[in-house]
């Protein structure tokens, strides 16, 4: 357990420092590459909670896929490489509002699950294992599941037929 | 042991997404620069996929699959028809505006078949994670249309606007999607949600949770304060897409709704209902009071929508009073809003066809331009305004009904300020209406108006199904208290 | 036909259809099919008033040798009160289920009882004679079929209406009165003023709506039904609550103050006169204006028990009523236009009408409002025939008018009648209702209304006195070749001058005839009312009042009499430039005072005489009058209604502007807006729900 | 471990995003906080699903994955569009419709 927490804490703590930088950083490459970070603690975060598929699946399809995706919009888009100024002119209520969300949320989330512990354990490791996950999807979710792959056509096709230029 | 499939339950998806495919691929093979081949082949499978619909509802019996997740129900199979027949006149109001567009043609229909796909899922889901992809797949389609006319910068603008907010609302809606998994103890279905929900013992954090889920569905039914992309995204896109965002996209998120409120949270009300109450009541004010400063066509409807909203909101904002009465309100005002907005959006593009404007101003004795135009829009602006013998009245009637019946004193005074909000409301449709009668036309206007075949079936339908429900609502109030589940 | 009485308004329906479709192709471009099919409902509302009034009469007959029973058996539920107790006439009814939902049915149907009856009879007749009218009045205007279409929709509306059984049936009938009145009004729609008085009549008779339809919601959940019959049960029997009693007939007198032109909305009516003038005169004889005073008897048990009328000594009703008649006819006297005169009439009378319902005169109120329909029509009527043949399609009686009397006999004739009968003068037909209203007032104790009802009595006499003297009298001021109109109108005038003054005898309380009473007033569901005996005293006094109405007005402008300088100094007419500007007129006025002055010592004494002795009392009440009139119409009328009307559109305007702002167009914007609802509303239910 | 170190993160991470979207102008900038929102979810319904031992949550994560990826890659194809017609990615200067 121990030895979970100091790892889940030295993640997480990169990770907030990696998304603080991404919504502040005046380079756009930078962004991108804290927002990997960011990414890659998730799924490590996921790994923790032994739910090695999802943890997978988030590193390749996040890291290999849109965070290229984000870097390949930074270059068609010509945004400078040097430093400048990303921010619009809301950022003080912008600021405003997220903490008073935060606030919130913290406030609600300690009232709701107090000291309430994740336990680590085999069992759990069995729930989040590849066939253990396949099942499911194809027994219960199996519509979903169709869904989504007509909805990934529809996005490709759309995202295509928006991009190209004529 | 693998799931058995009853393909009858699931047919109707299946046909639309065969004909979905058969259109890219005829696409693909037979370029049409006309886009009306395309568009028949769409409208084609439209109709066809009604022919399960039809056979389900024959069938009558309740239809449940993968463990509860995939109902077919009575109140499933109206709304499937209602979409399935709503995407059939977007087509036909399509076909024309597309063709003689630059735009891509076969694509277009596409997306429209995807989203309307989407939303045949969406009536049928009944747990968290359907719909939140039947969501995503009436939404993600949509964000391309609005920026379906590539070179107009509006359009570009109306697809960024819809995309973010949609994006955004979205991202709220899972946060409490996941709240709520958590909360529940680990429940993806509505069933066992509401269960959960029926103990009573939630922490606050629960009520939170509902709020922020229905934030996402808010954004669909463009509901105050989650509305502000709807008049910028009407504005600017293609008028077609705007009847398909302002008719199906806003049902869908209306079925969504209906679906968690009462196959999920219904215990819970005193966590849905004072949001929704506050909603309904901002939307019908705020869309109206706003709507009465609008000098273009497309962004009054736009308004006028957002408050329409607020109109189909009141009844779910007392649903726990009055259950079967809501519902039905609901239904019965989505079928007819449908019916009027969709025939108000064909005369604006029908009109526009002429003009080349979608300022009110450019309505101006349409009366003696085009009669039938004239006449026809008075009727869908009026009917929206709610002036009997027009479908509109029935549809507020039924959703006072559920109001009164509801009783107490949030419900009455929602149902007050839906009343004044009718008055409000009138003033800005007969002023579209005063333009197109007590006006001269512009000079260059002169000679009749040439309307399109597709377009003249799709304002003829319309007009057919605002005047019968008006006339004799009797046809029609089966159909709603058929639909609810009870 | 009692049971078949749902073709009376069918008919004008079926022809509304066949004008549209057909009209234009007719020889007489579609007025003979309006014509016949009015005519033909008019006819069968005869045969539906015969036969009511024999089953009327006939149980009646039948009800002498039963009495003994005791009147529980016969009587019914309306014969609680005393000497009160009569047969019970149930209504004749017929409906079949429209649609039903849930567990509400609704109806389509018909009841027809007296009420019904009286109106089908008065709506269909009008409407004939006005159809008749319009076939002369309208020739070669370029909108004829559609005028013809529509006027008989209006009147197939008016009858839909009036037949119903039900309050759903009798808001469609009164929104559809209300559309083809503001298609109607608008007909010359290219002249904006016109087109903006059609949307105004809309506009303001739809304020009122909210509170029909408010209020027929209200009656719905109370008494568990929109059956009318039922409801009036209810109410009379005290089975709904006198609260919600309170707040639905509050919410359908918001519906009578908008439809019958009271105040504070009676702004529209005036505006309304924009419209032809046979559309002028159903509207303000038998149609949208008497369709509130028509809601008020109809529903009378919920309005009785609501406003408590047999209780207390004022009420809301009666208020308004009340100061609608000063208003009206206060407005009157400052108009030269001829229809406004009328229109102020309208609203005056409508103003005894709804008093008159709310100080618990019921049959003397709809009395009045049958008896009005034929004088008003006349009038109107007899306006359009001078306006067509007299004074060259003017309306304004100063500038265009004058000496009518020479050229247009006929006119001029049935045109006095009606002032005569408007003025309630004896014998003619506005005397017995008017009076009726006074009477019941005061065996009733509203003494208050008594005193304004007779204050109103003498303005109407000397408005319309000082109104026939501008159009009639005098020289002629036109510029056109007068002369009489040719038969279409003038056979319509006289009928209607006819029914002017014989209609009045049917409830003469004089001469004992109260068949009026007998065979309108409902005897199921339907509270027990007082009725005064005949009283002379009261009657005559009611008379010489309007008698010195005459006779003041007379004085001032037949005479010459009383404070005419201060025209000069103050121009009494609102259009006072083209009073002064208007050389025959003032030619004739100073010719008329030199000559009058200097013609001989007699004649030099008595204007000494009369200017010492009555100038008083004329100067006092005729330039008070003039100045309250011009008062209510610059400061309550135009200023203090009107700009309250237009602020609330400016304000409701302005907080759209505001929201407009937020509509920044700035997509950032938008999603802080959301993120802040969110957040906030988060906050909200955290806080509430703990 | 506490299931609420876990949820706290995710909350973090979420308003973080929050901030960005406001705040940033650029529009690849925006999506990228968009992303740190859902991952924010993604979190969530992990920690929720080993707290409750149940596969459902991580079924979830996964569409919410997959549809993310869609979702961006739709966004970045407008923003694409904008950038080409305006010359510009910045998402404050598109302000044609307003009112």
């Amino acid at each position: 357990m121990i030895a979970q927490n100091i790892a889940f804490w030295i993640i997480a703590v990169v990770m907030a420092a990696a998304a603080v930088r991404v919504v502040t950083s005046r380079n756009l490459v930078h962004a991108a590459l804290f927002l990997i970070t960011v990414l890659i603690g998730a799924s490590a975060q996921f790994i923790i909670l032994l739910a090695e598929f999802v943890g997978v699946t988030q590193f390749f399809l996040y890291v290999g896929a849109v965070a290229v995706l984000f870097l390949f919009g930074i270059i068609v888009t010509r945004a400078p490489m040097q430093p400048a100024d990303y921010d619009n002119d809301q950022r003080w209520p912008a600021l405003a509002v997220s903490l008073l969300l935060l606030g919130v949320l913290v406030a609600l989330l300690i009232d709701a699950f107090g000291h309430q512990e994740i336990e680590l354990s085999d069992d759990l490791l069995a729930i989040g294992r590849s066939d253990a996950v396949g099942n499911s999807l194809f027994r219960t979710f199996v519509v979903p599941f169709e869904v989504v792959s007509m909805l990934l056509l529809a996005a490709l096709i759309g995202a295509v037929a928006i991009a190209r230029r004529d | 042991m693998n799931p058995v499939f009853d393909y009858h339950a699931l047919a109707p998806e299946l046909v639309l997404s065969g004909a979905i495919v058969v259109v890219l691929v005829a696409d693909l093979l037979f370029p049409d620069r006309e886009g009306l081949q395309t568009s028949r082949l769409a409208s084609l499978g439209i109709l066809v996929a009604l022919v399960p619909v039809l056979t389900l509802a024959i069938d009558g019996a309740d239809r449940s699959l993968f463990g509860g997740g995939f109902v077919v129900d009575d109140y499933a199979i109206a709304l499937k028809a209602f979409f399935l027949l709503v995407a059939y006149v977007t087509v036909l109001v399509s076909a024309d505006y597309v063709g003689e567009g630059d735009y891509y043609k076969g694509e277009f229909y596409f997306l429209l078949m995807s989203s309307v796909l989407g939303m045949l899922a969406m009536t049928s889901a009944r747990d968290l994670i359907s719909i939140f992809v039947a969501l995503e797949l009436i939404s993600i389609p949509t964000f391309v249309l609005a920026g379906w006319r590539k070179h107009d910068t509006k359009s570009n603008e109306a697809a960024i606007k819809y995309y973010l907010i949609g994006v955004l609302s979205s991202a709220v809606m899972l946060y409490g999607m996941s709240l709520i998994y958590g909360l529940s103890g680990g429940k993806v279905l509505l069933a066992d949600i509401g269960k959960f929900a029926a103990a009573g013992d939630a922490p606050p954090l629960f009520a939170v949770a509902i709020f922020l889920t229905l934030v996402g569905f808010a954004f669909k039914v463009s509901a105050v304060p989650f509305h502000f992309w709807a008049p910028d995204t009407y504005e600017g896109s293609p008028t077609p897409v705007t009847a398909f965002l302002s008719v199906a996209s806003k049902a869908g998120g209306f079925v969504a709704i209906l679906s968690i409120i009462y196959f999920g949270f219904f215990e819970a009300d005193e966590s849905w209902q004072p949001v929704l109450w506050a909603l309904a009541a901002a939307s019908m004010t705020v869309g109206n009071l706003t709507a009465l400063r609008q000098t273009n066509i497309v962004r009054m409807l736009a308004y006028s929508s957002v408050a329409q909203g607020g109109f189909i909101l009141v009844p779910l904002a007392v649903a726990q009073d009055a259950p079967r009465a809501s519902f039905e309100a609901v239904v019965i005002y989505l079928f007819i809003y449908g019916a009027m907005n969709l025939g108000a959006f064909a005369v604006v593009i029908a009109v526009a066809r002429r003009t080349r404007s979608g300022e009110i101003e450019s309505y101006a004795g349409l009366g003696q331009t085009a009669p039938v135009l004239g006449i026809l829009m008075s009727a869908f602006l009026l009917s929206l305004a709610g002036i009997p013998p027009l479908a509109g009245w029935f549809a507020k009637f039924v959703m006072f009904r559920a109001v009164f019946e509801a009783g107490g004193a949030g419900a009455v005074t929602l149902g007050v300020i839906a009343a004044v909000n009718s008055v409000i409301a009138f003033f800005y449709y007969a002023g579209v209406a005063r333009r197109i009668w007590f006006e001269d036309p512009a000079a260059e206007l002169a000679g009749p108006a040439r309307v399109p075949a597709a377009l003249t079936v799709a304002l003829a339908m319309s007009a057919a199904v605002v005047l019968v429900i008006g006339v004799y609502p009797q046809l029609f109030a089966r159909v709603g208290e058929l639909a609810v589940p009870l | 036909m009692l049971r078949n009485a749902w073709l009376i308004p069918l008919l004008p329906a079926l022809s509304f259809v066949a004008i549209l479709l057909v009209g234009k192709r007719l020889p007489r471009r579609g007025a003979e099919l309006g014509v016949g099919a009015v005519g033909a409902s008019f006819v069968l509302a005869c045969v539906a008033a015969w036969q009511w009034i024999d089953r009327v009469e006939g149980a009646t007959g039948k009800s002498e040798g039963l009495r003994a029973f005791g009147k529980g058996v016969l009587g019914g539920e309306g014969g609680e009160g005393g000497e009160h107790a009569e047969v019970a006439v149930a209504p004749v009814t017929r409906g079949f289920t429209w649609w039903q939902n849930g567990n509400v049915e609704f109806n389509v149907g018909i009841a027809i009882d007296g009420l019904t009856v009286m109106m089908l009879f008065v709506v269909t007749l009008v409407s004939f004679l006005v159809h008749v009218y319009s076939t002369s009045y309208m020739e070669g205007d370029r909108r004829f079929t559609h005028f013809y279409a529509l006027l008989s929709l209006f009147t197939a509306s008016m009858l839909l209406l009036v037949v119903a059984d039900n309050t759903i049936q009798l808001l469609v009938g009164w929104e559809l009165v209300g559309l083809c009145s503001f298609v109607l009004i608008g007909h010359w729609w290219e002249e904006k003023p016109n087109a903006d008085a059609a949307v105004k009549a809309f506009l303001t008779t739809r304020v009122g709506d909210v509170g029909l339809m408010i209020g027929i919601i209200v009656l719905f959940f109370a008494a568990g039904t929109f059956d009318i019959q039922a409801i009036n049960a209810q109410a009379v029997e005290g089975e709904i609550g006198h609260t919600l009693l309170v707040v639905a007939s509050a919410c359908l007198l918001g519906g009578i103050i908008g439809k019958s032109g009271q105040f504070p909305l009676h702004t529209w009516l005036p505006d309304a006169m924009a419209g032809p003038t046979p559309v002028s005169a159903l509207i303000h004889a038998a149609t949208m204006v008497v369709a509130g005073v028509y809601l008020g008897a109809r529903l009378y048990p919920v309005f009785f028990e609501g406003f408590s009328i047999d209780g207390g000594t004022i009420n809301v009703m009666a208020l308004i009523g009340g100061t609608t008649i000063i208003i009206g006819a206060a407005l009157a006297f400052v108009q030269n236009d001829i229809k406004k005169v009328l229109a102020y009439s309208t609203i005056s009378q409508l103003g005894y009408m709804v008093m008159g319902l709310g100080v618990g005169a019921w049959v003397a109120a709809v009395f009045h409002l049958f008896t009005h329909a034929f004088f008003k029509a006349l009038l109107f009527l007899g306006a359009g025939s001078v306006s067509h043949s007299g004074s060259h399609h003017s309306f304004d009686m100063k500038a265009d008018m004058g000496g009518l009397r020479k050229f247009m006999p006929v006119t001029f004739w049935t045109f006095m009648i009606g002032s005569l009968a408007l003025a309630g003068i004896i014998p003619f037909a506005g005397f017995w209702s008017k009076d009726e209203i006074l009477a019941t007032a005061g065996q009733n104790e509203f003494t208050f209304f008594l005193v304004v009802g007779l204050v109103g009595a003498f303005m109407t006499a000397a408005y319309m006195t000082r109104c026939v003297y501008l159009t009639f009298f005098g020289e002629y001021r036109g510029h056109g070749e007068p002369h009489e109109s040719p038969r279409a109108i003038t056979v319509p005038l006289i009928v209607l001058a006819g029914f002017s003054v014989l209609a009045g005898l049917v409830n003469a309380s004089a001469l004992e005839i109260e068949k009026f009473k007998e065979w309108v007033e409902p005897t199921v569901a339907f509270p027990a009312l007082e009725h005064p005996e005949f009283e002379l005293a009261g009657a005559a006094l009611a008379l010489a009042v309007a008698l010195l109405g005459i006779l003041v007005s007379y004085a001032y402008w037949f005479r010459n009499l009383g404070p005419h300088g201060i025209t000069a100094r103050n121009p009494l007419a609102r259009a006072g430039y083209t009073f002064l500007e208007n050389k025959y007129y003032l030619d004739a006025l100073y010719e008329n005072v030199i000559v009058g002055s200097i013609k001989g010592a007699i004649a030099r004494a008595s204007y000494w005489t009369n200017q010492r002795v009555i100038d008083g009392a004329v100067n006092g009440v005729a330039t008070g009058a003039a100045q309250v009139g011009r008062f209510a119409y610059d400061v309550l009328d135009q200023k203090a209604v009107d700009g309250a009307v237009n602020g609330l559109a400016v304000s409701t305007g302005q907080t759209g502007g505001l929201l407009r702002y937020v509509q920044s167009g700035r997509v950032q914007r938008y999603a802080l807006m959301l993120f802040a609802s969110v957040a906030l509303l988060s906050l909200a239910l955290f806080v509430f729900s703990n | 471990m506490a299931l609420n170190q876990f949820l706290i993160l995710s909350a973090f991470l979420f308003c973080t995003g929050v901030y960005g979207v406001l705040a940033r102008r650029n529009g690849v900038l925006v999506l990228m906080s968009v992303e740190l929102m859902l991952n924010a979810v993604n979190i969530n319904l992990v920690a929720f699903s080993a707290f409750v031992r149940d596969v459902g949550g991580q079924i979830f994560a996964l569409f919410v994955i997959t549809i993310a990826a869609a979702e961006v890659g739709v966004g970045l194809a407008i923003v694409l569009l904008i950038y080409r017609n305006l010359d510009s990615p910045d998402l404050d200067r598109v302000d044609q419709l307003k009112g």
